[in-house]
């Protein structure tokens, strides 16, 4: 896989009339994870449907491997090697577990999803259950398996943690973790800190929909980030 | 056996699949997509029209297929983009619109075939003893050829996972996309099918009944109860209905008469309705 | 059928006052045809619904028929023109229009041909305010005030029918199959009482529920399981199509004899000819019927409306018998009053497509016609001659 | 309220300006109009879309038919005529109970019902001719005593249109109204608030049928005759189309339709051949270009018009109808499955005197499962669910709400077309309002202490006008939690109520949690898996695992339970 590297520049949208996102840049190699943070309605999975197509850029590129995506409908950005996990409604309630993770692949068989069941035993006692018989946290967890099991080179993650108990949560880390070390890049907009902490590479800190602290973890420690969690 | 017990129980073999071959197009547009149709009716009446276009045209009698394929078909991609598309999330508004469309449709027939009585000369014309009761050629066919065609949706269902990426786009399509799959071209593609199919059953009937511009009325709503009877998205399901609800029709039309077949059809769909809240086969 | 004929009709129209204004007509009657009050008729026809099928028919004899009058000189010297009104929706509609006319186009007369029930909803409204003359084949028994009727009532047709069949084929049992509404079930108890007095037997009787989705393969077998001699079919429009077409499908038409009862051109052909072996109608009417009345009524029907014209059918010309009895009935009361025209009514003789009719108690005594199907050709075996009515109201 | 007696002024007057004709036109037409306007209430307010109100129709139609053969002028049709018109009401309401109570849902299987009833319908009447005169129909029906010619048939039917249309606003602006809007938007929402959702869509339902009951009875003496298109398919389906067409999301969308449509149609009728295509075409538009209907056009006039609601004086909300004390919940050694997987297994819980317990255990160890089981969604294959002795299992949610047991969801749930207002009042009537109080306007201005001291925190809560689809998902976390306590249960259960928020909106939150439990003296069960919360919330934690319980006790008990640790470790943030 050639080292991605996929960058945002001045992107400016929102819903409606309404601009959420007001002008943020960023970018991340391979091998790197960016975390998103800040308050809650400060625009960060605004900025993360941006990234990913489902909310139109008004100004601004995003660009993969120097290529400006923007204009890519949503659909088609997978084929370019972009994962997308939301937050909300993140499965498919009426399919089983089963056919959630094996949707978009030939074959009905899970032989690549071993590792995942390993850490997450709950899917695989789940596999003929409806996904929206699932718990939160499960379905969390069932949308993040899926992502990560997609092996894209990016992934941009919407609150993974967002109902997932710790134990799993460091589960997650670890699996992010193995596919960084494969050269995989994340976009992970997080509220929980302990977590954002332990897997960012780089913070990108959101306030009323710009930037207000950006920068790799080591320069930057839990006191300046909680100076703009709080008001 | 009796020769006219057997004939009896041809026909509700019979009752069953024809119910089934006029249901499968609505199995899919409704069924999978959750499209209300009103309009699917008006498709069998256009398949219908094609083949006695081509029988006017001196064309073999299978020509009617790729043709009523083709035109519903392409009505059907044409309906979706104009008519279907913006209303996915409002279904009662589908419902209404599709209601205008078979209007439509129905006094363009009007327009272009006149309202006279069309017939068609029954294709493999004249009766074969079968299990010693002597039974019209045709219509044994016609059982054939739905019990092929609903064996390959069956198939289709068991074996493609287009099936059930329609089904995760009509639950949630934002997720669908995330996930790459081309909505609108899904959408519109199992439209079109739907729609062709319909015209497919539509061409089979056609010899055995008079084609005329109001027939499609007489299809809809039996398809509807046959599919919420049945449950729908599940070739299952399209078969249990359509064994309900035409079987019932034969059976009690056979044993009684044709007024308490239909009032129990009615009784029966409404029972089914009400006590049986995904039908007899509910998917998922 | 409006857009294309009304334009053609308003030409015939003028053409017949400019005629008349000629001179070509009776001098007495030129000034008043030059002053000209119409004579206004208002005449309801299916123009929506399965039933439309018959619409351009019934309106082109009702126009033919309105110029032979003019030609002659209108009714008393007043032009007739025909207003069309839409009888194929809800009754409710139709009565709606009804009220129209008489409020806003004050007509001096109804035609109709429609459905029993539109006919209650006419009947209903008009309440006898304006005449009004119902002419298709119905069940008999209407005798309401100010109300004639024209068509082929259950006795007309099935009497001499059933009696024919009887002596020269040999009928001796039949299974009766009908839609479930009042025209059947009348017809079955006069064909019922018929059937018995020609020491035949009705083997069975049944009735499918009317406009609902019909299949027959099952009362077909149920038929070749009693193996009657004749089925005597009430079932109309598409129903009547597709029982016949399953019928010959199971290959019964060969040894069983059918006589449908609404059997008119236009069902033949849906039957179509694979399927219209041994099947009869009896009706007032077939456009093939030999005789000098009809050529020269084809003949003027053709002229006016040429190669276009819509399918000649019993239901179509009784509109034209319609138009012809409302002159007839002015003429002879010399007046519009209820009373008059109930009066002159009896023993009125008028013009029909097929020959003249005469009227008793509001009904008519006319001739019937026994056919037999030759692929979708009607070929008459047998000619009733002045079949009463077999219903007559007071007048 | 003065255009409404211009308009029905107006109405009066009509007749003289447009002339017999027309009256008589409309006048069949303002009947269709009455039956169309339950389709709006059902399907614009309700959610729900009857397929078969020519059923009703038709019905009262031949009712009333008979009975003015029957009685022909006597003083009883006055009553009788009613009757008829309610009998249809009472049909109506009594499928409603049946279908709604077994299948609950709203979607296109209760269109199908009423729809093949109404095919049922037409069929009987076309075959029972002794009874309703079969395929003619039920003539010779004399009008009403001491009413003929056009112009009286029309002020009959004028005047019953402008009640029903009175009625129906009137039903729409009470309290039922709202409780109607509120359960087609989020039907779980308003059970979990205690209220029947099934009756209330019944109550509709008959409404409706009663509308359209009345359309019937009045048709019979204006037509004469009474046939059984009038059950049929096109007419219920003629009634959809003009209601969609006209508007179903306000009051005046179906008469407007009923009018247009009905009037245009007879009209083109008989001059336009293929008038149908007109129709048909204006139809497809309608419902492509103006999803509000033709009423829909009329929406910025309104909004010159409108004025905000002016819900007067706040009014002290009563005392609950149920008793309120502080709850004993215990939870004995019960069992739960979906499909064959096991969510509860033997789980115990004995939540015995008021405070804040605290649930937490890894994802899937049953934690929301056992809040379903505690508010009835959730069926129990074994053990009791027993508050204060009352067993709970095989109570309906509503009912269960109503003794006194609150929730709020993981996602937050609010009625997103509503305002904020109308969002708090729901709350306010649940367990307070009985039925007849859902008809009285008065309950719309029910305030109650606990909301005035929320208001306080949370200034947006003042902004009752506000569509509450317009809040951030923080202000509906905070509005569905202010719901959930100014409902005053003595057992709430709060799952996740920090989720997605951020530390400073946390922290008001736990505030808030810490401050009801006291001001309520309840219950307050928590999930939260943030164990830094639990440490400030919780007198007790439970830790489940696979469904069942795995430890009781305090906080410190808890993290030094080996046996927690090793299936749970507690995140911070």
């Amino acid at each position: 896989m050639s080292a991605l590297r996929f960058a945002f520049e001045g992107v400016i949208g929102g819903y409606g009339s309404a601009e959420v996102v007001r002008g943020v840049d960023g970018a991340i190699a391979a091998g790197e994870v960016l975390c998103v943070i800040g308050r809650n309605g400060v625009g960060k999975t605004t900025l993360i449907k941006l990234l990913s197509g489902f909310l139109p850029c008004w100004h601004g590129r995003v660009l993969l491997d120097g290529r400006s995506i923007e204009g890519v409908a949503a659909a088609a950005r997978r084929s370019l090697g972009i994962t997308y996990c939301p937050q909300e409604r993140p499965v498919f309630d009426d399919l089983s577990v089963r056919d959630n993770l094996t949707l978009m692949r030939a074959a009905r068989d899970l032989g690549d999803f071993a590792p995942y069941f390993e850490r997450f035993p709950i899917l695989a006692r789940r596999l003929r259950q409806p996904g929206g018989t699932l718990s939160g946290g499960e379905k969390k967890i069932l949308s993040f398996v899926r992502g990560l099991a997609e092996a894209q080179p990016l992934a941009l993650l919407d609150e993974p943690s967002e109902g997932v108990q710790w134990e799993n949560v460091l589960h997650m880390e670890a699996l992010i973790a193995e596919r960084k070390a494969r050269g995989a890049a994340f976009v992970l907009v997080e509220q929980n800190l302990a977590f954002a902490e332990r897997v960012a590479d780089r913070y990108l800190v959101m306030d009323q929909g710009r930037v207000v602290l950006k920068g790799a973890r080591a320069e930057i420690d839990r006191a300046q980030l909680l100076t703009h969690l709080h008001v | 056996m009796d020769p006219l017990l057997i004939t009896q129980l041809v026909n509700v073999a019979y009752g069953v699949s024809v119910l089934a071959l006029l249901a499968l197009g609505l199995a899919i547009v409704f069924g999978l997509l959750g499209v209300l149709n009103l309009a699917h009716g008006e498709f069998v009446m256009i398949g219908a029209y094609c083949a006695w276009l081509v029988q006017g045209w001196h064309w073999p009698f299978l020509a009617a297929v790729p043709l009523a394929l083709a035109v519903c078909g392409g009505l059907g991609l044409l309906v979706e983009r104009v008519l279907v598309r913006p209303l996915y999330q409002r279904p009662f508004d589908t419902l209404v619109a599709t209601w205008g469309l078979s209007l439509l449709l129905r006094k363009s027939a009007e327009a272009i075939f006149g309202l006279d009585y069309r017939s068609l000369d029954v294709p493999l014309a004249g009766t074969v003893d079968f299990l010693g009761a002597t039974y019209p050629l045709y219509r044994l066919v016609l059982i054939a050829v739905s019990v092929v065609l609903l064996a390959a949706l069956l198939l289709w269902y068991a074996r493609s996972r287009t099936g059930t990426r329609i089904r995760a786009m009509v639950g949630n399509i934002e997720l669908a996309q995330a996930l790459g799959i081309p909505v609108r071209r899904l959408a519109a593609g199992t439209f079109t099918v739907g729609s062709a199919l319909a015209g497919l059953g539509g061409v089979m009937v056609a010899p055995l009944v008079t084609v005329q511009p109001f027939m499609g009325l007489d299809y809809v709503l039996q398809s509807f109860f046959v599919l919420v009877v049945g449950g729908l998205g599940s070739a299952l399901g399209l078969l249990s209905g359509a064994a309900v609800i035409g079987g019932i029709n034969s059976v009690v039309s056979a044993a009684v008469n044709n007024t308490y077949g239909y009032f129990t059809v009615l009784i029966t769909a409404i029972l089914f309705l009400w006590l049986r809240p995904r039908g007899i086969h509910a998917r998922g | 059928m409006d857009q294309q004929h009304s334009p053609l009709r308003r030409k015939v129209l003028q053409a017949a006052a400019g005629v008349a204004a000629l001179g070509l007509a009776p001098g007495a009657l030129r000034s008043v045809l030059a002053a000209g009050k119409e004579f206004k008729i208002g005449l309801f026809i299916p123009l929506s619904g399965p039933a439309s099928l018959f619409g351009p028919t019934d309106k082109a004899c009702a126009e033919l028929a309105a110029d032979e009058v003019n030609k002659a000189g209108g009714i008393l010297g007043r032009k007739v023109v025909i207003i069309p009104a839409d009888a194929g929706g809800p009754p409710a509609e139709s009565a709606k229009s009804a009220v129209r006319l008489m409020l806003e186009e004050k007509v001096d007369m109804f035609v109709g041909s429609h459905d029993s029930a539109t006919r209650e909803a006419l009947v209903s409204t008009i309440k006898g305010k304006v005449p009004y003359i119902y002419t298709p084949v119905y069940e008999g028994g209407e005798c309401a005030f100010n109300v004639y009727c024209l068509g082929e009532t259950p006795a007309q047709q099935v009497q001499p029918s059933i009696g024919w069949l009887t002596a020269n084929r040999k009928t001796k049992s039949y299974f009766l199959i009908g839609d479930d509404y009042v025209w059947p079930r009348k017809t079955n108890e006069q064909a019922k009482r018929y059937i018995a007095a020609d020491g035949g037997k009705v083997t069975a009787e049944e009735y499918v529920p009317y406009g609902a989705p019909n299949k027959f393969e099952e009362v077909v077998t149920r038929i070749k399981s009693v193996k009657p001699d004749a089925v005597l079919i009430t079932l109309v429009g598409a129903d009547n199509i597709n029982f016949n077409r399953t019928f010959a499908g199971f290959g019964l038409d060969k040894d069983i004899l059918r006589l449908s009862l609404l059997l008119e051109e236009n069902t033949l052909q849906g039957i179509g000819a694979e399927s219209s072996k041994n099947l009869y109608s009896c009706m007032g009417y077939f456009a093939n019927i030999k005789s000098a009345r009809n050529e020269a009524f084809k003949k003027a029907y053709a002229a006016k409306f040429g190669d276009k014209a819509p399918q000649l059918s019993t239901i179509g010309v009784d509109c034209y018998a319609g138009v012809h009895c409302a002159k007839a009935l002015v003429t002879k009361a010399h007046g519009e009053s209820a009373r008059k025209l109930m009066a002159a009514s009896q023993g009125l003789r008028f013009e029909t497509a097929a020959g003249t009719a005469t009227m008793r108690g509001r009904q008519v005594d006319k001739d019937m016609y026994l056919a037999e199907c030759e692929g979708t050709e009607f070929k008459v075996v047998k000619t009733f001659k002045n079949v009463p009515s077999g219903s007559a109201c007071k007048a | 309220m003065r255009e409404a007696s211009v308009g029905a002024a107006a109405l009066l007057l009509l007749p003289l300006a447009i002339g017999d004709y027309w009256s008589y036109q409309l006048s069949l037409y303002f009947l269709y109009a009455i039956a169309a306007l339950g389709i709006g209430l059902c399907w614009g307010r309700g959610g729900f879309l009857p397929l078969g109100q020519a059923t009703f129709f038709g019905l009262s139609a031949y009712l009333s038919g008979l009975a003015l053969i029957a009685f022909e002028g006597s003083a009883w049709l006055v009553l009788l005529l009613p009757l008829a018109a309610l009998a249809s009401g009472l049909l109506a309401y009594g499928i409603g109970v049946l279908v709604f109570r077994a299948r609950g849902e709203s979607g296109p299987y209760f269109s199908m019902i009423t729809l093949a009833l109404s095919l049922l319908a037409y069929q009987v009447a076309n075959s029972w001719d002794s009874v309703t005169g079969g395929f003619n129909g039920l003539k010779g029906i004399p009008g009403l005593p001491g009413l003929d010619g056009f112009t009286a048939a029309y002020y009959v039917a004028a005047v019953a249109l402008l009640s029903s249309l009175a009625f129906t606003s009137w039903l729409l602006a009470a309290p039922l109204g709202v409780l109607w809007g509120a359960l087609a938007q989020n039907e779980r929402r308003a059970v979990l608030f205690g209220f029947n959702t099934n009756q209330l869509k019944a109550v509709a339902f008959g409404v409706s049928g009663l509308l359209a009951g009345l359309g019937g009875a009045l048709y019979a003496p204006q037509q004469g005759l009474v046939t059984p298109q009038l059950c049929g398919f096109l007419l219920s389906a003629d009634l959809v189309v003009w209601t969609a067409v006209g508007g179903r999301t306000r009051v005046l969308g179906p008469v407007i339709g009923a009018l247009a449509i009905g009037a245009l149609s007879s009209e083109l009728r008989a001059r336009v051949q293929f008038w149908e295509v007109l129709i048909a075409l204006l139809f497809i538009a309608v419902v492509l270009r103006l999803p509000q209907g033709i009423v829909g056009l009329l929406a910025p006039l309104e909004r010159r018009l409108g004025r905000r609601r002016h819900r007067g004086q706040g009014l002290e909300a009563p005392p609950h109808l149920e008793p309120r004390q502080a709850p004993r919940l215990v939870v004995d050694a019960t069992s739960a499955h979906v499909g064959e997987v096991h969510i509860l297994d033997r789980l115990s819980l004995e939540l015995d005197r008021p405070g804040i317990y605290c649930i937490i255990g890894p994802n899937g160890a049953g934690k929301t499962s056992t809040f379903n089981l505690l508010t009835g969604e959730l069926a129990a294959s074994l053990g009791r669910v027993l508050l204060d002795g009352v067993d709970l299992t095989g109570l309906a949610p509503h009912r269960i709400a109503r003794l006194g047991v609150g929730r709020k969801l993981q996602i937050p749930t609010v009625f997103p077309e509503l305002t904020i207002a109308d969002n708090l009042s729901i709350a306010l009537w649940s367990g307070r309002a009985t039925r007849m109080d859902l008809l009285r306007p008065r309950l719309k201005r029910w305030s109650n202490p606990i909301l005035a001291e929320l208001r306080q925190r949370y200034g947006f809560l003042d902004d009752t006008e506000r569509k509450a689809a317009e809040l951030s998902h923080g202000e509906s976390q905070i509005l569905e939690l202010t719901m959930a306590l100014v409902a005053e249960p003595r057992l709430l259960l709060l799952d996740e109520p920090c989720a997605g928020l951020s530390p400073e909106e946390t922290a008001g939150v736990i505030d808030v949690i810490r401050w009801a439990s006291r001001r309520l003296g309840a219950t307050i069960v928590v999930i939260e898996h943030d164990m830094s919360l639990v440490k400030e919330l919780a007198d007790t934690v439970y830790v489940l695992h696979n469904g069942t319980r795995l430890a009781r006790g305090s906080v410190a008990e808890i993290q030094a339970d080996p046996t927690v640790r090793a299936v749970y470790v507690g995140g911070e943030k």
